[in-house]
């Protein structure tokens, strides 16, 4: 035992120092850059108190932006597990053709986000792309998918649901399939029928993995920007801007490294606060507080 | 739910969501194909009914006239994403270990804050990170190297590989390790003779998720490196724009998507019930 | 309570294989209403099948389940009627123990008042009355196991109570405790129960009638005096029984069974024709002595296992090992060799393995 | 080459694992721990194989502080409650892992691994994994890589408890022969059975909460037990234990009529005793005490009945089947000469004369 607490730590160490040495200088980076006026004419660390702070809260874009995000973030992680949930339900107890469904699955969410956006941008397009077409062949009216704001709204969801339902579609799929079939039994025993089979037996099953799946999408959704970037930069105007892609356009684009600092602080600390929320609500909502 | 129509509406919502997965992709294909007379009047989709294919778009892609030359960038790519990958695992894997099996106490942090923190990591947006690391890089004299972006992709990755590997290791009984001890083994002899390779099914889903998340980093690649290095994902975003030469661009994407598909394709029987759910808890 | 029938059931998870590795092997059976049986073999042997074809999991390869002279072989699960307590404890882990109970009656659209009486009544009977209203997640694995049997019992008109190793998981110091339990339910509330276990000591704690089963045969059924008084085969004689039945292979001269060249009186012939006749008799009858007498064989010491309150000789007579269980305050014989005593009427005829009681 | 374990202490949130554990474990004998689940038999296991720290405590081997030692260098081959195997490898190698670890030459290897394996009865099983095999098969493949390699120290964890019933007496039996010739080694070898304990054991350790109630030969250990606890743990069905009391040449005991002591308890004092009788010793006959049937069980060959006197609860074991209804009325017959007397605090006082002379004095 005394030999092991010496090794112990010779396995540890080598992952959590180059993790902490990569992620701790741009966290205090940032914070120091936060409390300076660091910009393009005036490339420097001075100190300028909590001004960048003062600007933000009167930022309105950026409000927007942060408004914005948890309405698609919230509105497409519903929609991927809706989706995602009901399609498991339909495919899980069908052993034939597993292989294709996970194959036909897993390809969305594997290939590039930026590129598979820029390929949706052809298909979105006005005038040349083919779901203006497809609409035409039904009779209905062109929609300015990437030029008005509602519609590009709805264009990224579709580009976000797309690639990401099949995540949850695996996740909630592994989930059923791990699930033991007992409590199948018993309730068809007990004679319950297929919806209260779902609401009783089902559906508090997965819980833990409902949950989980919800919680990991919601993190990766709330860093949205590469897409926007490529489908919409944030456009018309800056109606399809999400926090991430302001940031970008504050501190990459025109060099506002003290203001971005300050927002991206708060954007992170935003996050994580909000976060912990949903997930303690969604516990509580799915039943799993002091349980093991 | 159990009438007849019940396997007609079933098979009905999988035959269309299989269209809509399948839709960007034959619409890349398609495009690829075309060059500016099947792409101006408006969209087409079948080749020798409605346009007149051409492979001017894959030529273009690999150093043809007028186009650009997605090899360089693919290389840099499949560097990176090996290099990350492979520093990302062995990293993971030995905490990952360490946290599985050794109980840690420094002051109120226990094994399970330290978890947290490898894994809280995936809540940072790189938006965030980018500024400081460019500074960082630019200073180091790593900006636009290989090095450089390869050191960003491992803080990128190496959360992936611990998250993976702590459940995977949870689920290997402790028995195993107190076996080979009392066989012999010293800790690392544990560790590399009894314990990986029990591990390989998760270490599989862990270089896939590694390998994903790598090859398909934008933002890093698109912001710390610029013309000495360029990814594949910025080649190719680099190719659009709004008067659209849409046949490279469709070759370019499904060229820089094709290893991921391959990858899918043989992945698939890594995802049996266990390794993915496991993956969640 | 019903009566259960299994005619010329037999069932092979491989169609079209021969019978003779089929899981289970065509047999009928009857179960009584209001008894305790219990299935009990070795893994593989074909036990959990033939709980599976009752419960309508699996449809046998031939014959017909009857509930009652009413084929239900067609039927599934849901329209069989029965109760199951599975293995591993099944609750519905969202509500309380009440309305665990409650959950059967509720699907057959009961009135409250009357879901609300039958629940108390059982829950009274299985010592869950003062937690009703907790979660039932919260609950032990026995009580757990307690809440899947009280699922059963609410429904007064239940076929049958399935029940498939249900110890398993339990502590073994609660495993007294819930083996209790069951018994005096079953006592009180007298369903049909079937009672799946690969352990002798369950299966005779708490079964009226115990059905030994290996290879997809069923071996012998009989109450558990029966299997232990007169076990229908050497396989049932070594199965039941710690230590194993002892057999003892004898020659037979003129019409007399010998063994060693003594002659053995027994209470029962072996018939001519057999080519291999035993003579199986239980440790427990085997008696140490010193004089000599009719049926007393000269034996050889062996070994001795201290199993304390008895001891087990291991012995040699006529070059055959027979085992003896002695009680502690006998002692150990001082010599080598002495002479154990075979009853006459302990002394079971065997031939070919099968026991044959002509006399 | 002694194995001695002093004052061994052990607290897991506030619940004694081990307490103050004094043994020696001698080479070439076989040590039983026997105790009810959770009594501590596994940590002590655990402690003596270096998997396991302790609060306080010494553990010597040859005179060494055996503490210090490393797990991979203690010699010791453990075999664990549940088949532990390594998943990866198959049997032959499994068995040869410690040995390669061990750098014997590999001819070596293959010799002591065949006939390891020959012993445990898995000769033609060398190419299967693991998991190809049952649980039986498991245990034999753990059991022959722990013979295989020769250990100083053979630590058994229960490794019959996850088996079938008629497995784990064939396996007993087995055991016996495949232990009866270890050489060097100290073999110590867990168990919640008093049967096993008795049959395999040389030595016998009672363990209970954390702590050894006592030490001593089978035969020692079941015909004197130092405690009512030690009497209830090697005895399966627990021995009875009820209260009496020893007034002018009677024993009372609540419920029953009152009988004179017989010799063995003669020269005891006036006053109350805890009286301890083996469910042997209690008998149903045609006339005697009634009692109400609770509970019966019935093991291969004996009968259990559970009966209640007043309020005091007693088991019979009654050889072969019997039906005994649940709620019967029987006659319970008591042999005062098979009584052992505890004193109050349940200390033993006398036992009834078996082989062994009977305890002297208080």
């Amino acid at each position: 035992m005394e030999a092991l607490r010496r090794h112990k730590s010779m396995f540890l160490l080598p992952g959590l120092l180059t993790l902490a040495l990569i992620i701790i200088f741009p966290l205090l980076f940032t914070i120091r850059v936060s409390f300076s006026g660091w910009n393009v004419s005036n490339p420097q660390l001075d100190f300028i108190g909590g001004a960048n702070y003062a600007t933000m809260l009167h930022d309105s874009r950026f409000w927007a932006s942060i408004m914005r995000l948890v309405l698609l973030a919230g509105g497409t992680v519903l929609i991927q597990y809706v989706i995602g949930f009901g399609m498991a339900l339909l495919v899980w107890r069908e052993a034939r053709g597993r292989r294709l469904w996970r194959v036909l699955f897993l390809v969305p969410m594997m290939t590039t986000p930026v590129v598979m956006a820029a390929i949706w941008q052809m298909i979105f397009h006005e005038s040349l792309g083919p779901v203006n077409d497809l609409l035409g062949m039904l009779g209905l009216a062109e929609v300015p998918w990437l030029t008005e704001s509602g519609p590009a709204l709805v264009a990224l969801m579709t580009v976000e649901v797309w690639q990401w339902t099949p995540f949850m579609f695996l996740l909630l799929l592994a989930g059923l399939l791990s699930l033991p079939k007992e409590p199948f039994m018993a309730a068809a025993i007990d004679g319950a029928d297929a919806w209260r089979t779902f609401r009783k037996v089902t559906f508090p099953l997965m819980a833990p993995v409902s949950v989980a799946a919800i919680i990991i999408r919601l993190i990766e959704a709330s860093k949205l920007s590469d897409s926007v970037y490529v489908l919409t930069s944030g456009g018309p105007g800056s109606s399809t801007e999400t926090p991430g892609y302001y940031l970008y356009i504050q501190g990459l684009r025109d060099q506002q490294t003290g203001y971005s600092g300050a927002m991206s602080l708060t954007y992170l600390v935003l996050m994580i606060v909000t976060l912990t929320v949903v997930a303690a609500l969604l516990a509580r909502a799915f039943k799993l507080k002091g349980d093991s | 739910m159990r009438s007849r129509l019940y396997p007609v509406f079933k098979y009905t919502v999988i035959a269309l969501w299989a269209c809509f997965v399948a839709g960007p992709f034959f619409w890349a294909m398609t495009t690829s194909f075309k060059d500016v007379n099947g792409v101006q009047g408006g969209a087409t989709y079948l080749p020798w009914l409605q346009y007149e294919p051409t492979v001017i778009g894959w030529r273009n892609i690999f150093g043809g006239a007028g186009g650009v030359d997605v090899m360089q960038p693919f290389f840099n790519s499949a560097v990176v994403t090996l290099a990350a990958s492979a520093i990302s695992l062995v990293l993971g894997s030995l905490a990952a270990y360490a946290l599985s099996r050794y109980r840690f106490k420094f002051g109120f942090i226990k094994n399970s804050d330290i978890v947290f923190f490898f894994v809280s990591q995936r809540i940072m947006p790189p938006v965030v990170l980018v500024i400081p690391f460019f500074y960082l890089l630019q200073w180091t004299g790593l900006l636009d190297t290989i090095l450089g972006l390869v050191i960003v992709t491992v803080a990128l990755l190496l959360p992936i590989a611990v998250w993976v590997m702590v459940d995977f290791f949870n689920g290997i009984p402790r028995e195993i390790d107190e076996m080979a001890m009392l066989d012999g083994c010293g800790p690392f002899q544990t560790f590399v003779r009894a314990i990986l390779p029990n591990s390989l099914p998760g270490l599989t889903v862990a270089a896939m998720f590694c390998a994903v998340f790598g090859w398909n980093d934008f933002f890093f690649a698109f912001r710390l490196t610029f013309t000495e290095v360029q990814t594949l994902p910025q080649a190719v975003v680099a190719l659009n724009s709004s008067i659209p030469p849409w046949w490279t661009l469709s070759a370019a994407a499904l060229f820089g998507v094709a290893p991921l598909i391959l990858l899918a394709l043989w992945v698939e029987r890594y995802l049996s019930k266990g390794n993915l759910s496991g993956a969640v808890r | 309570m019903t009566q259960l029938d299994i005619v010329d059931v037999g069932h092979s998870y491989t169609p079209g294989s021969e019978e003779e590795r089929w899981a289970l092997k065509p047999l009928g059976l009857t179960f009584e209403a209001g008894k305790t049986y219990a299935l009990v073999g070795p893994s593989g042997c074909g036990k959990t099948t033939l709980l599976n074809i009752l419960s309508g999991l699996v449809r046998p390869s031939q014959g017909q389940v009857l509930f009652d002279g009413a084929d239900v072989t067609a039927l599934p699960t849901k329209a069989r009627n029965i109760a199951q307590v599975f293995q591993f404890p099944v609750i519905y882990q969202s509500m309380t123990v009440y309305e665990n109970l409650a959950f059967p009656l509720q699907c057959r659209r009961w009135d409250k008042a009357r879901i609300d009486a039958k629940v108390h009544q059982v829950a009274e009977a299985l010592d869950l009355d003062d937690r009703l209203r907790q979660p039932a997640r919260r609950l032990t694995a026995d009580d757990k196991q307690l809440i899947s049997l009280g699922r059963g019992l609410v429904r007064d008109d239940v076929a049958a109570v399935l029940m498939d190793e249900p110890l398993t998981v339990i502590d073994p110091q609660l495993k007294h405790s819930l083996r209790r339990k069951i018994r005096e339910i079953t006592e009180q509330f007298r369903p049909t129960v079937i009672y799946v276990t690969h352990d002798q000591y369950e299966a005779m704690s708490i079964a009226q009638e115990v059905l030994v089963m290996k290879d997809g045969r069923a071996m012998q059924q009989g109450t558990p005096e029966q299997l232990f008084e007169a076990p229908s085969s050497t396989y049932v004689g070594y199965f039941i029984g710690s230590p194993a039945m002892n057999f003892l292979t004898v020659d037979r001269t003129h019409g007399n069974v010998t063994l060693g060249g003594r002659a053995l009186a027994m209470a029962w012939d072996i018939p001519q024709s057999t080519s291999e006749s035993q003579v199986g008799i239980r440790p427990e009858y085997v008696e140490v002595v010193t004089e000599p007498g009719p049926n007393t064989f000269p034996a050889r010491l062996r070994d001795v296992r201290d199993h304390g309150p008895q001891r087990v000789f291991e012995m040699e007579v006529a070059g055959q090992l027979i085992r003896a269980k002695v009680p502690r305050e006998n002692g150990i014989p001082a010599l080598e060799e002495f002479l154990v005593h075979l009853p006459r009427a302990k002394a079971l005829p065997y031939a070919d393995g099968r026991l044959v009681l002509h006399s | 080459m002694n194995l001695s374990a002093t004052d061994l202490c052990l607290t897991v949130d506030g619940v004694d694992h081990l307490k103050q554990v004094t043994a020696t474990f001698v080479p070439g004998r076989l040590h039983t721990v026997i105790g009810r689940t959770m009594a501590g038999k596994t940590t002590l296991l655990r402690v003596l194989a270096g998997l396991q720290a302790v609060d306080s405590g010494a553990l010597t081997r040859e005179g060494a502080d055996f503490l210090k030692t490393p797990v991979w260098r203690r010699d010791t081959a453990m075999v664990y409650q549940q088949f532990i195997n390594y998943p990866h490898l198959n049997v032959f190698d499994n068995v040869a892992f410690p040995l390669r670890r061990a750098g014997l030459s590999r001819n070596e290897i293959r010799r002591r691994v065949i006939s390891s394996l020959a012993r445990v009865g898995l000769a033609d099983f060398e190419r299967r994994k693991p998991s190809q095999l049952s649980g039986g098969q498991q245990q034999r493949v753990a059991l022959a890589r722990a013979l295989a390699r020769g250990t100083g120290i053979l630590l058994l964890d229960e490794p019959l408890a996850n088996l079938d019933y008629k497995l784990r007496e064939q396996l007993r039996d087995e055991f016996r022969t495949l232990f009866s010739d270890q050489g060097d080694t100290v073999v110590i070898y867990t168990t919640t059975e008093p049967a096993e304990a008795m049959m395999l054991g040389d030595v016998v350790l009672v363990m209970h909460e954390g702590q050894i109630l006592q030490i001593g030969s089978p035969q020692e250990v079941f015909e004197r037990p130092a405690t009512t606890t030690v009497a209830s743990i090697i005895n399966d069905p627990p021995m009875n234990i009820f209260t009496g009391r020893i007034e002018s040449g009677q024993v009372t005991v609540a419920g029953f009529q009152a009988t004179h002591v017989s010799a063995h308890l003669a020269d005891l004092p006036d006053g109350v005793y805890q009286f301890g009788l083996r469910a042997t010793d209690v008998s149903l006959a045609s006339a005697g005490v009634e009692g109400e049937v609770t509970f019966v069980e019935i093991s291969g060959s004996e009968t259990f009945v559970h009966a209640a006197v007043g309020e005091t609860p007693f088991v019979i074991q009654i050889e072969g089947i019997h039906d005994v209804a649940l709620g019967d009325l029987v006659k319970l017959r008591l042999r005062p000469e098979r009584l052992f007397a505890f004193d109050e605090e349940g200390s033993l006082v006398r036992t009834p004369s078996y082989d062994l002379a009977p305890v002297e004095g208080r």
